[in-house]
């Protein structure tokens, strides 16, 4: 067995161990999730330090006949656009796992459907044959319907019910794109490189159609004004390892698979729907942003932000270049490393004052140095300071669509002011100011929240002072995407 | 004798296991009424093996397996009827009608 | 010697680590590593200018290693060193490193002293990184982190919402001129396709930049010196960022920061000069502000906030140096300012140190507890008013010769804002030291400062009367900064003997007549205030920028809950659960359907219904045996069926 | 002709005894009979000259599952079963599907008629062995497993609840 299949399936073996473990051994339990989700953050490891920056080309290559009869075959691979979001789905899954040790309703269930959920989010990042991925993108939904569903917050239900209904809307109409994909072209394949090889063969029409309705699976996932609804209310409902992956993970499923699948295979209907893209992006940015800065609840205000971000991903695409390109896979990198955090510190303040609240705090910031720290860096980072790594994917994405659409993105900077506003407002209220006795007996963070937010911060900073460290790997498959698009 | 007599042996011996379970109200009943269902399948089993495939085993390699699997099931549904019998109190198959529409 | 300047800004970076980490075990829990790191940045920047104006090294130097690099595009990492970065470089490290060795008497015993050195040595890190930075994105980078820093110092004594708030309000300003400068930079990329300073700054000059290009990049660009360097409109946050420990407002707030707008135009420069609108905008903006804040200088009573109202009406007279097309005239009041001010915040500091108030009228008398401080504090404020033979007089004259040279209007607003800050100069020297004491427990318990405290203003003292003079003697600034393009209009000749000489009268006047009133005539300032009292209300509400602007945060809220309301309400509850609602009413219309038409017709079919019922509820018995028997009998009918068959 | 009356000495000792079987109202009769049923019916798989069958039969049926049925009758049965009517009420239906069922079947040897043994009956146990280890080995394993849960399964319904 080779090094993707690894990545892929050691969770699902953990999952597997974890259903033979007792529910009354909860350190088995959590200990077996650990160590099965390290066990795929190292071979992910290995696989970032092995993969060959010089070309452009699929590696680490699988490809075993599945279904003959359908031409359908278990074909895995990685490039540029993937590695990176491979290796930061195993680490933010692993910080997650961690986090959620602290999770004590049904610990066996918990960390089985968990992992289970990493099997189908790296199972989506490697395939590259559209019915796998199908199969894949549907294994994420049901992991986090019950995730949502069982051990959420006091609308669980509602929240999970529709997020299910509302993705799983979503990806039966991708799934009429697949197919009719599969359908028209020749000989029947479901293979993306071989799809991509005949995009000429398309003609236009026929690319309007299903660029459509695989957007509409896209951009659900991204999620992509006005298909967002889902979002805040899923987030917000979510336990917070299942909000950072949500967050982190699935959102840049939609992302990925307009670069992935989309751009490539439809590239006449990809430039044909620009104009409109363009529009939605700079929606989503200055509207997330409008949004958030509305927000009560701290959960919420960076649920929202996501939007604001997701809208700076589509930017950095609208404009076809490489700049925006490498703008938009970075930003994703970016965005799960610091808003996954971000969701794990607003839990770590849950935990201990059982809100989320923002009017309800104030002054933490001289009680609690090392979370009122943390919190500011990835705020900041977040908002796009310099030197942090939120600076480098945004202004590539903004510098990418300039050449295009240098208005749009002149208005799209409003929304790094109503970011910089409400991040701002919540620091004031929340670390600021006189401090509130009511928190006097809270512990600052504890060694386990440590160990799961510290990678992530000092992630942040590498990224932002030396963004090589991700982009060599994202550049030579940006060129060579770029081209094909462009053909 | 030929092969008829078997089959004809067995034919009677299933309608009167079919009657059997149609008509009998105890439970066990039904259930030894199954095995005469079974051994009149086996008793086929046997004699198109010997009359039809002399050099052959399959029949008989069949008959193996029914009977297993036979008292397989007796031995689930004998543990059944213990537990149905322990909670109703009744070996009656009327009795056991929550699922009446 | 030009090779090591790369470390400069790493040195201070990495200190601002080393002492949020382990100032705990450093000698002055901190302090010493960062002051010996900015005397070393000092030693090093005082030796370039010494060679530089020696002429004794080849200018400009520049190298840079690359940072990473997409598609075609490189960005780089790197230094771009000329006469510019030199005398920005020892001004950033003179006052970076007189302040520092200030703070330790100024912020002994707080809680955060440790802290407060990261922040000051990660300020002056990023602060020599935009001197000295060859592109424009890293200039971006250091220009947002400078900003950050004075987030963090505006409100580091944070438990004062005032402070909390006048931190995010700085932060926020400034953010919206750096909107600006975003897209500005954006589209001087999309000019020229490089981010390196000398490569666009040689792409101005041979004029590959079409004008109306390049005049609206650089009045983008402008846009974040407008609100980095406090300029008309977006000023309102530097009066609020008094907050902050008062070496702070010396060092960002006065020296460096708010100057790094000034500095980037003038790094600019070449761009600037293809656009004569770009100019005229950086001149009038530059005017309107010199203006606008000194009038606002005349009524305030916070000892700091007239010295930062006099800041941006300085900042003002940099740009409109430089808009004018004085581009020495602007970099030289650039410099000698940050002496006189930040030696006018210094030694506010030490007043307010001493007397634990910033309002003037609390004070009065002082020159006899703090000779020292008085002393400074008076040859600040010549040097400030432009008293001849202190720097001020040199540097404010050589820009209001260049607004002239340029427009008279220019000259006459730059004149009328010199006569106002010559006039709240003596108000605030007077109002603090001379008179009576008019709180006399705050009078009995205030004192002299330590040395460590003097020491640092005696040399800024020093710096600020010699400054000026120095500098022009031999022409040495303008041999090291100067602009070699050609302006895009012709300037009028002008004689500097007559500029200076009305200049020099005007603030003699206007300093005797401020110091007249309220030393001897206390009561007419006060009548007059009464008199015009819509007047000093506008003053005092800063002409209504500060309304205007939370209008806008009012209306971004507004428009924010309203959004809110239309993406929960709207967006959420019709068009995604309307859906559902629909798809449930749709059953339920089918289901009525079902119940009464369907069943309607069922009736009517009678007692064949009624049999078909009947037997469908036999079915439904219950016991097992019934249902084997329906089985028997399908096997039996199809098996007769098979037999007919 | 020994072999003739053999057969129908085996074919009335099985329809009389399952016959009882199907009719007796005593649950405890019912089973002996079963026994008896049984019995006759490896007495014909011996006549048609399957040994290993034979074997199986008398020790699984016989003297397993009849011996098991018994002992379920002993614990769960009762006194009033004598006097209780057995049969139920659609046992004329019943009656009328097993003419239909008998009268169908009866037709059936009718398609084979005349067919005899060709050979005499041979040894089948090695034969059988080999096959159940050779070709047949993963049903076997599989039959394995099947009994090994049902065996478990009856364990748990049969325990009583956990205290």
């Amino acid at each position: 067995m080779s090094l993707l299949s690894l990545i892929v399936f050691a969770p699902l073996a953990g999952a597997l161990l974890i259903l033979a473990i007792p529910n009354t051994r909860t350190k088995a339990i959590q200990g077996v999730a650990a160590a099965s989700s390290a066990v795929c953050m190292i071979f992910s490891g290995y696989l970032y330090y092995a993969f060959d920056k010089s070309t452009a080309a699929m590696q680490f290559i699988e490809k075993v006949s599945w279904i003959p009869a359908f031409n359908i075959s278990y074909h895995l691979g990685v490039d540029g656009l993937s590695v990176t979001i491979v290796a930061l789905t195993a680490l933010l899954t692993l910080v997650s796992i961690i986090y959620s040790f602290n999770i004590t309703l049904r610990v066996k269930e918990f960390f089985f459907w968990f992992l289970l959920l990493e099997v189908g989010m790296l199972g989506v990042f490697v395939s590259l044959d559209l019915f796998l991925f199908y199969v894949f993108w549907e294994l994420t939904l049901v992991p986090m319907y019950f995730l949502i569903g069982v051990w959420g917050g006091p609308q669980k239900e509602y929240a999970a019910i529709k997020f299910f209904v509302y993705t799983l809307f979503g990806s039966l109409v991708m799934l009429l794109g697949i197919l009719a994909l599969y359908f028209n072209s020749a000989p029947h394949t479901f293979d993306m490189l071989e799809l991509a090889r005949q995009s000429s063969l398309f003609p236009l029409n026929f690319q309007i159609w299903v660029f459509l309705a695989l957007y509409l699976g896209f951009a659900i996932k991204i999620p992509a004004f006005p298909f967002h609804t889902w979002l805040p209310l899923a987030h917000v409902e979510a336990p917070t390892g299942v909000s950072v992956l949500l967050a982190g993970i699935l959102l840049k499923m939609g992302i990925y698979g307009l670069l992935r699948v989309s751009f490539p295979v439809l590239p006449l209907a990809a430039k044909w729907f620009m104009p409109f893209f363009i529009v939605i992006a700079v929606i989503n940015i200055i509207y997330g942003a409008l949004v958030a800065m509305a927000q009560k609840d701290l959960k919420k205000m960076v649920a929202y932000s996501s939007i604001n971000h997701m809208g700076y991903c589509m930017l950095g695409m609208a404009a076809m270049t490489t700049i925006g390109f490498n703008g938009a896979v970075l930003q994703m990198v970016t965005h799960g490393l610091i808003t996954g955090s971000l969701f794990l510190l607003v839990g770590v303040i849950y935990d201990r004052a059982h809100t989320r609240d923002i009017d309800a705090f104030g002054g933490l910031g001289a009680r609690f140095p090392i979370f009122a720290g943390l919190m500011t860096i990835q705020v900041m980072a977040s908002l796009g300071l310099p030197g942090l790594a939120g600076f480098v994917s945004e202004f590539l994405c903004f510098l990418g669509a300039f050449e295009a659409w240098p208005y749009y993105v002149a208005a799209s900077a409003i929304g790094i002011l109503v970011t910089a506003a409400f991040f701002l407002r919540m620091i004031e209220k929340v670390f600021l100011g006189p401090f509130n006795e009511k928190w006097a007996g809270l512990p600052d963070m504890n060694l386990r929240e440590l160990v799961a937010i510290v990678p992530l911060a000092v992630l942040t900073l590498v990224i932002g002072l030396w963004p090589r460290f991700c982009l060599d790997l994202i550049d030579p498959t940006i060129t060579y995407l770029v081209g094909i698009v462009n053909r | 004798m030929t092969l008829s007599h078997y089959l004809a042996l067995s034919g009677v011996l299933f309608t009167i296991g079919l009657f059997g379970v149609l008509t009998r109200r105890n439970i066990i009943g039904i259930l030894m009424s199954i095995e005469l269902l079974l051994n009149a399948a086996n008793i086929n089993f046997v004699a198109f093996n010997r009359f039809l495939y002399p050099g052959q085993h399959l029949g008989q390699l069949s008959v193996i397996f029914v009977i297993t699997l036979a008292a397989a099931e007796v031995v689930v549904g004998l543990a059944l009827v213990m537990a149905i019998y322990k909670n109703l109190k009744s070996a009656y198959v009327e009795d056991y009608n929550i699922l009446k529409g | 010697m030009l090779e090591y300047v790369f470390i400069l800004p790493l040195l201070s970076f990495a200190v601002a680590g080393v002492i949020l980490a382990f100032g705990k075990w450093l000698p002055g829990r901190g302090a010493s590593a960062g002051i010996a790191v900015a005397a070393w940045g000092f030693a090093q920047a005082a030796i370039l200018f010494t060679k530089a104006i020696q002429g004794k090294l080849a200018l400009p130097y520049e190298v840079s290693i690359p940072w990473f690099s997409v598609g075609s595009t490189q960005a780089t990492l790197g230094v771009y060193v000329d006469g510019l970065t030199i005398a920005m470089l020892v001004v950033v490290t003179a006052v970076s490193l007189l302040v520092q060795i200030y703070s330790i008497g100024y912020m002994r015993g707080d809680p955060r002293f440790k802290r407060y050195y990261a922040y000051l040595s990660l300020f002056t890190a990023s602060m020599l990184g935009l001197t000295i930075s060859d592109n424009m994105l890293v200039f971006f980078m250091c220009w947002e982190l400078v900003g950050v820093c004075s987030y963090l110092l505006i409100g580091f004594w944070f438990e004062k919402p005032s402070a909390a708030y006048a931190g995010k309000k700085a932060f926020i300003t400034t953010k919206l001129g750096d909107l600006g400068f975003l897209v500005g930079l954006l589209s001087l990329f999309y000019c020229t396709g490089t981010f390196r300073i000398s490569e666009i700054l040689e792409l101005a000059h041979i004029g590959f930049i079409p004008p109306a290009a390049a005049g609206a990049a650089a009045i983008l660009l402008f846009l974040g010196a407008v609100g980095k360097s406090a300029q008309f409109p977006l000023l309102i946050w530097l009066p609020d960022a008094m907050e902050g420990p008062s070496p702070v407002s010396a060092l960002i707030h006065a020296a460096t920061m708010v100057a790094a707008g000034v500095y980037m135009v003038a790094r600019l420069y070449a761009v600037y000069a293809l656009s004569p609108v770009a100019l005229d905008t950086v001149a009038w903006t530059g005017a309107i502000t010199a203006l606008t804040a000194a009038s606002m200088a005349l009524v305030c009573f916070d000892l700091k906030r007239v010295l930062a109202f006099s800041t941006v009406s300085q900042l003002g007279y940099m740009m409109l140096g430089l808009g004018a097309g004085g581009f020495t005239a602007g970099m030289f009041h650039l410099t000698t300012h940050a002496y006189f001010k930040a030696l006018l915040f210094l030694a506010a500091g030490s007043v307010i140190h001493a007397v634990h108030t910033n309002d003037m009228r609390e004070m009065g008398g002082l020159k006899n507890k703090m000779p020292v401080t008085y002393i400074t504090f008076l040859l600040g404020a010549l040097a400030l008013v432009g008293i001849p033979p202190f720097a001020g007089f040199f540097s404010k004259d050589a820009v209001l010769a260049a607004a002239l040279a340029r427009n008279p209007y220019l000259y006459a607003v730059g004149a009328v804002a010199a006569a106002m800050t010559a006039f709240y100069m003596a108000r605030a020297l007077v109002m603090t030291f001379h008179g009576e004491p008019k709180d006399m427990k705050k009078y009995d318990h205030a004192h002299e400062s330590p040395p460590v405290m003097t020491g640092p203003l005696i040399l800024l003292a020093a710096a600020s009367v010699v400054s000026g003079w120095a500098l022009s003697r031999h022409e040495i600034f303008e041999r090291l900064v100067n602009f070699e393009g050609v302006l895009p209009f012709e300037l009028h000749h002008v004689s500097h003997g007559a500029v200076a000489l009305y200049a020099g009268t005007v603030a003699v006047l206007s300093m005797g007549l401020g110091a007249w009133l309220y030393k001897s005539k206390p009561g007419i300032p006060a009548m007059l205030r009464g008199k015009f009292a819509p007047v000093a209300g506008l003053l005092d509400r800063r002409y209504g920028l500060d309304a205007f602007f939370l209008k806008f945060v009012a209306l971004g809220d507004r428009l924010s809950s309203v959004l809110f309301i239309f993406d929960l309400n709207f967006l959420d509850a019709i068009a995604i659960d309307g859906w559902a609602w629909l798809t449930e009413k749709l059953s339920r219309i089918q289901r009525w359907f079902d119940d009464n038409v369907v069943d309607a017709a069922v009736d009517a079919t009678g007692t064949v219904t009624l049999c078909a019922g009947r037997l469908a509820r036999l079915a439904q018995t219950g016991i097992v045996q019934n249902y084997l028997l329906f089985i028997a009998v399908a096997v039996s009918v199809f098996a007769a069926l098979a037999f007919a068959g | 002709m020994i072999e003739q009356i053999v057969f129908y000495m085996l074919a009335a000792v099985i329809i009389l005894s399952a016959l009882g079987v199907v009719l007796l109202p005593g649950v405890m009769h019912s089973a002996l009979c079963l026994g008896l049923c049984l019995a006759g019916v490896a007495g014909v798989f011996a006549s048609l000259g399957s040994d290993f069958i034979f074997a199986a039969q008398i020790l699984v049926y016989v003297s397993g599952i009849a011996v098991l049925i018994l002992f379920v009758v002993l614990l769960a049965g009762s006194a009033s079963d004598l006097v209780t009517r057995q049969i139920n009420e659609q046992w004329l239906p019943s009656l009328l599907i097993c003419a239909a069922f008998i009268w169908s079947f009866l037709r059936i040897p009718a398609y084979f008629s005349g067919i005899t043994a060709k050979s005499d009956p041979a040894p089948t146990v090695r034969a059988l062995a080999g096959a159940l280890l050779g070709d047949y080995a993963v049903p076997f394993e599989l039959i394995s497993i099947v009994l090994l849960a049902s065996m478990t399964g009856a364990v748990l319904f049969a325990r009583r609840k956990a205290e």
